[in-house]
């Protein structure tokens, strides 16, 4: 038998205390909402914070660096073409004289502004499209299943190809030839986190209060289906991006004067064995881009997911 | 199935023919000669007149004859192309799941440690980097500059590796992402404790019952990821001068080659199909609760 | 107490459909009816549809067959405002204090989504009315800003409670209420609802597998098996004379936290497992595994019937 | 009854790191079982009882989880100075586990029949034939019908109780010496759970097994316990022989805990007490005692102040200050309120 | 008084006001270039652009489309300027020329101008060379004047080759390569195997010469097939260079009459001056739709016979069409006297036919094979035969293609060359990774790459081509000739060259490229016409002319 150290015990401590009724129900934790708890998960992940600071660096780059730099990203200089990064041009100049730092800057922010986009049509179309049809389930799910399953087998390249050939170049027609068949998956996404949802007992307890459907939606579903929509739609802005250059590389990215990443890549790529800087330029910013992206969408999956919580 | 095709036959059919341009302009051909052409290959036809005729032939499953290549059948060239671009995509399937599962595996073992980065920041480098910019990079270092494999061309193994390891980076990472998490999650499972509780090695519970279990997942996104090899193949085929189906995939559409278009998606279409078909069978494998249900219905 | 029927559910039926052929026949001819004030215990084990009974009450499944009247009036005839109204009047609490809160709302627009939902109150009223249920469930009004996951089980318990009161209802359908929470706040929550149930007149449908809290708890009880009432007594009747083979085996299977008793205890074990409800056995449902099954068990449905006052049965021995 | 010391686990100290911080699981806790016998651990969930029991054997996930003190003592060897990989050889061949729940606890890609042969391989190196043969018969040892048939069978193809059946055959075929029964009947219907539980009895009689229960049911402690232990908040809160526990229970917790659940066997409707508040928060272990803010006899002392164990005859210890002879007083006034509680009672849940 | 003054005051501001608005010009549409979307088409584009913009203060946006958008919009008249491009068929001012005659087939602009048909025709139908040549210069300044087209540059053909690769000739006009007397000499390994490894870069098309129209199928046709003559390396045609021996011309100089050598395909058929009235006739029936039928034009009755209606399937007077079209068939000016005279008859004197008997379309079709094979001749190595120094022996689809020596070939002995083999990779960087790691022998330089190679024994050939801006003539700012002009003005076409293209390219300071012979085998360009646009940008008259011409439209100066 062990005792605590007993000189510190006297005698006048043993006496009742009367303890107030709410006692044992106090939290002690600091108040956290289901945000913040992701925010510290994510924080901890140091690959997701990289990622973070990779996505605010970039932004920055596009949007300050213009600011920073003298030059126009659209104005030739036809006797300073090819020329190695410099003082004077810190990332050199194209093929035709361009400031590579003023486009490369233009060039991310097109390129987000594509992704961006993209991923956000993607998560309008998919969230109400898989939304219906997960939420009233039945025949209208299976109606609308079908369709996903068909555009699901259409191969990608080709609609958007043909897509791109019909409506013309432009900066939404890449975009929507990016989010033609893309919704499709963020549809899926939905209608399975609906599912799952909908029969959630606090789901099942707002009916029994008499809450509409839209209101159920509103409130419930759609907030907690927001996390993983989130992680996709992470996912789905580097897609976007890469699918840009893809099809920057087949002649179909954005138009000019436009310049996206991808656009800039593939012209440096033509330059890979002579002026290399060309292309790691532009290919830097396309892999930082991919792993800013990644590390975040990562991060903020294991952040939201409790099962992988340690 | 038949009815999603013929959605697709119908949509691509539609659409390929809105494309300004059909496949005798050229920068040499008058107008009169032009609509000879057309006229010869029926493409002077009302559009839904082309488009019965084009669904009796399918039906019989002939595609016709290419646009372009004036003298080959779609079906000829499917033929050719097909064997050339499933070989490459399979060798790119092979590099991407053996070496993704161990680089996702290693990750999900060593959660949070340098391997687990590294072996993720490995698998991200392979999502990052375009594929033309990685096949020509890898052509111009590997190939030219150390000399360690040809350039180009398609005349046995060696040729191969190149381009299968281009074409499967992208897969690869998914595989090693997805697979850190599978294992992350598997090793989380009752079932593992289970395990160590009998008293098994970390090596045991591992090859017996983390990796089945975490593999699961990783089956059902093996039939759109084999689709986006197979179609993913474009670039890649291009670079390496390979003689495989992707390319027409693309230049069929600039060449308004419409029988090859359509030819072509039909044929994914049906090999997408497969695909996911294949996937399901290898899920009711893998998977006895998949099995058993089948089995019951 | 006031011997006033407020809830008659009859040949209430519910299958859900289970793939392509397959009917799950989760309640199957139900026949029973519900006091003013009083509280009538549903037990049984998992998947005899007890669940189901309780969802299909409060409205959140329609029925397949038969009629739930509520207060006279056939709930299937609501429609629209009738219906809201009678939500209003009629709440569930649910069994999972960790499902049954949405995570990412905070404790005070939990229960004042109720509020929302039908107008009752705004803006610092309705803070107000929260803080006031809140109080009611013994919690404090600082934790209205509080996040359902900081919560314990049985607070989260009371939170569910605090949900449902906040519309003011007078019939409550407690689903399960204490099954998932550790013994020393189960308590809390039984106390609770006992202590409302005196405070606001409410009547309540009990549901739980736990036989000594429904027995604690209830004045009439039900026993269910196979989506089948199987017998039907005032609480202690039943714990007293329990008829059917089923309400035997399963009052004999519990524990009893007294080692003296329990050694001493004689116990009919039932043996096998319950069958699929997809797939029931002919006849009566329990015969897989009753010990006294007789040839007529396997061919004939057995009727509910009496054998004692307010004591029925459906059983081929009596 | 007090039979060779077959598990001794003294001052066990087990932490948890997490994103969010430490959280100090289980806070000294000793214990120990006897050949033969039945020990329950009993407390409610975050007690601290399955990681206490799953530590000795190195089960719970390190890291997070770390052992930071105490010792472990089984048949001689110390535990917790060994190797996982020589633990190896204890788990599954000498010490048998089952889990809470019985439905994720087998692997579902595997054959119910080589989860069983997979542990007699290894540990008593059978070879494939025999350990079928061992396994078939450890599944009609369990009371599973067809045990050829089922040996084949997938865990999916089994329900819940029949599962913890296959669980218990393969915790028990290599005849451990210990069996860690961690909740065996948490999931399962109340008449799986007689099953389960008059299985366990009669296997424990035929095997002479020794086994520790973790449950939070009391009943079920009733049933098979030999001795308990109560925990709470990662702390041993009484321990004792299943007499002492239930007829003459000393900590506030403890008699608690008695009350608060309602019995089948009584006539008459009792209210039952309720234990205000929650468990204490283990991310910031209480200072004092753990159960002092939701006990109904609190002192100064308690609320700054750790109790030992006290000694209250036999083996029976209980850690609270009331055991202190210095709250002589407290004892008495508590006993006389008591007797006037029993006939009215107190309720309502704060 | 007051009030009449107020009245007044207010009809004259209002009369100002309206003034005011007459006289205010109407703001500058959207000027927009259509170019070809690959890489270097959009680089080009740009250059010009910039040129726009700096020089003129214009700007101007790119609509870069794929190249059979570009062309169907060029077709239907939907563009306001299109970068464009013009590949002499045949070595003459005419094949440049021809195109901009009112209704011209190719003359996408719409622009019309009779002196300019006059003096063309003039210079189809006259016998008199120096006549022709007058005439066209006089044409040509005509249209550099107006406008239409605004020339750009004459591009240059950059390659490399290993030094062992000896003789490969590569031509201006028609298929650029010539093999037939390649050799190699010096090869590491050894010249016992006279081979070549090239990159065709694609699979060649269409390998009968009644209907191939490509540049590849061109290589692979003039290494296997022979005409009635083959330019000598220094591209000039002598009798007996080909399969005729000699030829006759009348006096008109309408009626040419080849006799043929005896020579042999390569599965030992003669071949026979029916050979080549089979095959003409082949590519001038409007039934086999050969789109490069209009090269036989100059044949007389030619062009009516492949401009009538061929019946469907269906057609009711199918069989009556198809008669009409085998009648007029055998009014067309080719026949073989016998197996070994071939007599041509043409519709005017064309002083460059000579040039077109080594045109692929006016190589003869092996009877025996075609009148077998109908539409599959030429799909496969075993269905087609050669004629020329060299036969395919092996054709993997879309990867390889073969050429061996043809041993039936009349003229085998000159052949060296045992072997062409020839890749078909698209992509641009591999075949120089190929070259420089010894795979290929010989590679064509793109433009990017130019710099890389300049110093690797990269050499530069002008090609018989040029590049211009085609004006919308019908568009509401371009149908003014002022600004047309101005706009040719505003480009710098040196700096072009030198800073945009970097490949060798010359700035075209006029339309016909200096390649393109005029009589007696001078420079057309050089000779005849001279540099009708400055070099370099002339920035002040492009203003001047600029703010002239939106003036006469009523166009704000931007």
């Amino acid at each position: 038998m062990r005792l605590s150290s007993a000189q510190e015990i006297t005698q006048d401590m043993f006496e009742p205390l009367r303890l107030g009724t709410g006692e044992g129900e106090a939290i002690t934790r600091p108040p956290i909402s289901y945000w913040r708890e992701v925010v510290r998960r994510f924080r901890r992940n140091r690959l997701a914070v990289a990622g973070l600071v990779i996505l605010v660096a970039l932004l920055a780059f596009a949007f300050i660096g213009p600011l920073v730099s003298p030059w126009d990203p659209r104005e030739q200089s036809l006797f300073d073409t090819n020329k190695v990064p410099s003082r004077e041009h810190w990332f050199g100049t194209d093929n035709l004289g361009r400031d590579m730092f003023a486009r490369l800057c233009y060039g991310t922010k097109v390129s987000l502004f594509v992704g961006v986009m993209a991923a956000l049509i993607d998560l309008v179309v998919g969230v109400i499209y898989g939304g219906i049809s997960g939420y009233f389930g039945g025949a209208v799910d299976d109606v609308m299943m079908r369709i996903v399953d068909i555009l699901y087998g259409i191969p990608y390249i080709i609609v958007a190809i043909l897509l791109l050939v019909v409506i013309g170049p432009g900066l939404w027609s890449v975009i929507l030839a990016m989010t033609i068949t893309g919704w499709v998956g963020m549809a899926r996404l939905v209608r399975g986190q609906v599912l799952q949802l909908k029969e959630q007992e606090f789901v099942l307890a707002a009916r029994a209060l008499g809450a509409s459907h839209l209101g159920i939606i509103l409130r419930h579903l759609i907030p907690n289906a927001m996390g993983v929509i989130i992680v996709q739609m992470t996912f789905t802005i580097p897609g976007a991006i890469f699918g840009e250059a893809f099809l920057s590389f087949i002649g179909l990215g954005v138009p000019l004067p436009l310049a996206s990443l991808g656009t800039m890549a593939n012209d440096g790529y033509q330059y890979l064995r002579i002026y290399p800087y060309q292309l790691i330029i532009p290919a830097v910013a396309i892999i930082m881009t991919m792993l800013g992206f990644n590390f975040v969408g990562d991060g903020l999956r294991d952040a939201l997911d409790p099962k992988l919580r340690r | 199935m038949l009815a999603a095709l013929w959605v697709i036959v119908t949509a691509t059919f539609f659409l390929m023919h809105s494309i300004p341009g059909d496949p005798f302009l050229s920068d040499k051909v008058t107008e009169a000669i032009r609509q000879n052409m057309l006229r010869k290959y029926g493409l002077d036809k009302p559009l839904w007149e082309q488009y019965v005729i084009y669904l009796g032939n399918l039906l019989r499953g002939d595609f016709g004859t290419s646009l372009k290549m004036l003298h080959r059948s779609v079906n000829d060239m499917i033929r050719d192309g097909f064997p050339v671009s499933a070989l490459l995509g399979l060798e790119a399937l092979a590099y991407a799941v053996t070496i993704g599962l161990l680089l996702g595996t290693l990750a999900g073992f060593r959660h949070n440690t340098w391997l687990d980065y590294l072996a993720m920041f490995v698998a991200l480098i392979g999502i990052s980097v375009p594929g033309f910019i990685m096949g020509g990079l890898m052509q111009y270092i590997i190939g030219l500059k150390l000399g360690w494999l040809p350039i180009a061309r398609w005349e046995g193994f060696r040729y191969t590796i190149m381009p299968a390891v281009a074409l499967g980076l992208g897969t690869l990472a998914v595989m090693a992402r997805m697979m850190r998490t599978s294992v992350l999650e598997v090793t989380n499972q009752d079932y593992i404790k289970t395990a160590k509780a009998k008293g098994l090695s970390q090596r045991e519970i591992v090859f017996r019952h983390v990796l089945r279990n975490a593999i699961l997942p990783i089956v059902t996104i093996l039939g759109p990821l084999t689709a986006a090899i197979v179609t993913g193949s474009f670039v890649i085929e291009l670079i390496f001068g390979i003689p495989g189906l992707g390319k027409y995939y693309v230049q069929s559409i600039f060449n308004r080659d419409y029988t090859l278009i359509l030819g072509t998606t039909i044929f994914y279409a049906i090999l997408l199909v497969f695909l996911n078909f294949l996937v399901d069978v290898a899920y009711g494998i893998v998977d006895p609760r998949i099995r058993l249900m089948r089995s019951r219905e | 107490m006031v011997q006033d029927t407020v809830l008659e559910v009859i040949n209430l039926r519910k299958y859900f459909q289970f793939g392509r052929r397959a009917v799950l026949k989760a309640v199957d001819d139900l026949t029973f009816s519900v006091n003013k004030g009083e509280v009538f215990g549903l037990v049984g084990e998992s998947g005899c549809g007890k669940t189901t009974v309780g969802r299909t009450i409060v409205g959140l499944y329609s029925p397949t067959g038969g009629r739930i009247v509520y207060g006279g009036k056939d709930t299937a005839g609501l429609h629209g405002a009738a219906v809201k109204r009678f939500k209003r009047r009629m709440q569930i609490i649910f069994q999972d204090p960790y499902a049954s809160l949405d995570p990412r709302m905070t404790v005070g627009d939990i229960i004042g989504e109720a509020l929302d939902i039908h107008g009752l109150a705004r803006g610092r009223e309705r803070l107000a009315r929260i803080h006031d249920l809140l109080n009611v469930v013994g919690l404090s009004a600082e934790h209205a800003n509080r996040f359902p996951h900081e919560f314990s089980g049985g607070q989260r318990q009371r939170i569910g409670i605090a949900r449902a009161l906040a519309v003011d209802p007078e019939f409550i359908v407690a689903d399960e209420p204490i099954s998932a929470l550790d013994v020393s706040i189960q308590a809390q929550v039984v106390n609770l609802l006992s202590r409302l149930r005196e405070e606001r007149g409410l009547t309540y449908i009990f549901i739980a597998h736990d036989l000594a809290m429904v027995k604690h708890l209830s004045d009439n009880v039900g026993v269910m098996y196979l989506g089948r009432l199987v017998e039907l007594a005032p609480s202690a009747e039943l714990y007293r004379n329990p008829v059917h083979p089923y309400t035997q085996g399963l009052l004999s299977a519990i524990p009893i936290p007294d080692p003296r008793i329990e050694r001493e205890r004689k116990r009919i074990v039932l043996e096998g497992e319950v069958p699929s409800p997809v797939n029931p056995p002919r006849g009566c449902r329990f015969q897989t595994r009753c010990r006294h099954a007789k040839p007529v068990c396997r061919e004939e449905d057995p009727k509910l019937k009496p054998v004692a006052p307010g004591h029925l049965v459906a059983c081929h021995l009596f | 009854m007090a039979g060779e010391r077959l598990l001794e686990v003294k001052d066990l100290e087990v932490s948890f790191y997490t994103y969010a911080g430490k959280v100090h699981a289980v806070r000294g806790v000793s214990f120990h079982v006897s050949r033969g016998e039945t020990l329950a651990i009993v407390g409610e969930s975050g007690c601290g009882k399955t990681v206490s029991v799953q530590s000795t054997i190195k089960l719970i996930p390190i890291p997070p989880g770390k052992i930071e003190g105490g010792t472990v003592v089984f048949d001689g060897k110390d535990l917790a100075a060994m190797s996982d990989r020589d633990l190896q050889s204890v788990r599954g061949a000498e010490i048998g586990v089952i889990f809470q729940d019985p439905m994720t606890s087998l692997n579902p890609t595997m054959t119910v029949g080589r989860q069983i042969t997979e542990a007699l391989i290894k540990h008593q190196k059978l070879s494939g034939a025999q350990a079928r043969r061992r396994a078939i018969e450890m599944l009609s040892l369990v009371e599973i019908p067809n045990p050829k048939e089922r040996f084949r069978q997938y865990p999916h193809q089994f329900s819940g109780g029949m599962r913890q059946r296959v669980m218990i055959a393969i915790a028990l075929s290599c005849n451990p010496k210990l069996l860690i029964a961690d909740e065996p009947t948490t999931g399962l219907d109340v008449t799986i759970q007689a099953q389960i539980l008059d299985l366990m009895k009669s296997l424990q009689t035929k095997l002479d097994t020794s086994i520790i229960l973790i449950t939070h049911d009391l009943g079920v402690v009733s049933k098979l316990a030999d001795r308990i232990v109560v925990m709470y908040a990662g702390k041993v809160a009484e321990a004792g022989s299943s007499e002492d526990i239930f007829y003459n229970p000393l900590h506030p917790y403890t008699q608690a805990l008695l009350r608060s659940v309602p019995r089948l066997h009584e006539e008459t409707r009792r209210d039952l007490l309720a234990i205000p508040g929650t468990p204490p928060d283990l991310f910031v272990p209480p200072k004092g005692c753990a159960f002092a803010p939701r006990c109904s006899r609190t002192m100064r002392v308690c609320l700054d102040h750790q109790p030992g164990d006290f000694a209250a005859g036999g083996h029976h210890t209980v850690a609270c200050w009331l055991a202190d002879r210095r709250a002589a007083h407290v004892r008495e006034a508590h006993a006389h309120r008591a007797e006037a509680e029993d006939a009215g009672a107190r309720g309502g849940a704060s | 008084m007051r009030r009449a003054l107020v009245v007044l005051m207010a009809a004259l501001v209002l009369a100002t006001m309206c003034v005011g608005f007459a006289s205010a010009a109407k703001p500058l549409p959207k000027l927009v270039l259509l170019s070809g979307d690959s890489q270097i088409a959009r680089l080009y584009a740009q250059g010009i652009q910039e040129m726009i913009r700096k020089n003129l203060g214009l700007p101007l946006e790119i609509e870069a489309v794929d190249f059979k958008t570009r062309l169907q919009k060029m077709r239907n008249n939907d563009f306001q300027i299109v970068f464009a491009g013009w590949g002499a068929d045949y070595d003459d001012p005419m094949t440049f020329l021809d195109m901009w005659i009112t209704g011209g087939p190719f003359n996408d602009v719409m622009w019309s101008n009779s002196s300019y048909d006059r003096l063309i025709d003039v210079a189809k139908t006259s016998p008199d060379e120096a006549v022709r040549m007058k005439a066209m210069s006089q044409a040509e300044k005509i249209l550099i004047g107006e406008t239409p087209i605004a020339p750009l540059y004459w591009p240059a053909w950059n390659f490399v080759e290993h030094p062992y690769v000896k003789n490969v000739v590569r031509k201006t006009v028609g298929s650029d390569f010539e093999w037939k007397w390649s050799y190699t000499e010096g090869r590491p390994g050894g010249d016992k195997d006279q081979f070549l490894r090239m990159n065709f870069g694609e699979e060649p098309p269409d390998l009968d010469p009644a209907t191939s129209t490509d540049q590849v199928s061109f290589w692979v046709i003039n290494a296997t097939y022979e005409g009635l003559a083959r330019k000598n390396p220094e591209m000039r045609i002598l009798p007996g260079s080909g399969l005729a021996e000699s030829w006759t011309v009348s006096e008109d100089r309408k009626v040419y009459t080849f006799k043929l050598r005896n020579a042999k395909w390569s599965d030992g058929a003669p071949v026979t001056a029916y050979d080549f009235e089979f095959g003409w006739k082949r590519a001038i029936d409007p039934r086999t739709a050969s789109q490069y039928a209009y090269m036989m034009y100059v044949v007389k009755n030619a062009e009516k016979v492949n401009a009538m209606e061929v019946p469907d399937d269906k057609d009711a007077k199918k069989a009556e069409k198809n008669k009409a079209i085998d009648d007029a068939l055998a009014a067309v000016g080719v026949k073989a006297l016998d197996a070994k005279t071939l007599r041509v008859e043409l519709e005017a004197p064309t002083p460059f036919f000579l040039d077109l008997i080594t045109f692929i379309t006016y190589m003869p079709s092996p009877r025996h094979m075609v009148e077998k094979l109908g539409d599959e001749y030429a799909s496969e190595v075993d269905k087609m035969v050669a004629c020329g120094p060299f036969k395919v022996s092996k054709w993997q689809h879309e990867y390889k293609i073969v050429l061996e020596k043809n041993p039936n070939y009349w003229d085998a002995k000159s052949v060296k060359l045992q072997r062409i083999e020839a890749d078909m990779i698209k992509d641009i960087a591999t075949p120089l990774n190929m070259y420089d790691a010894g795979e290929l022998d010989l590679v064509g330089v793109p433009g990017t790459y130019i710099d890389q190679y300049r110093n690797k024994g990269m050499r530069t050939i002008a090609e018989a081509t040029a590049w211009y801006l085609e004006f919308n003539c019908e568009h509401e700012i371009f149908k003014n000739a002022k600004i047309r002009r101005a706009f040719s003005l505003a480009i710098d076409r040196q700096a072009y060259v030198d800073y945009v293209l970097k490949n060798g390219s010359l700035p075209a300071t006029s339309l016909v490229p200096p390649t393109i012979h005029g009589k007696d085998g001078v420079s057309f360009h050089d000779v005849y016409v001279g540099d009708l646009l400055p070099k370099k940008a002339d920035i002040k008259l492009a203003k001047q002319l600029l703010a002239e011409g939106l003036a006469e439209l009523g166009y704000a100066m931007p």
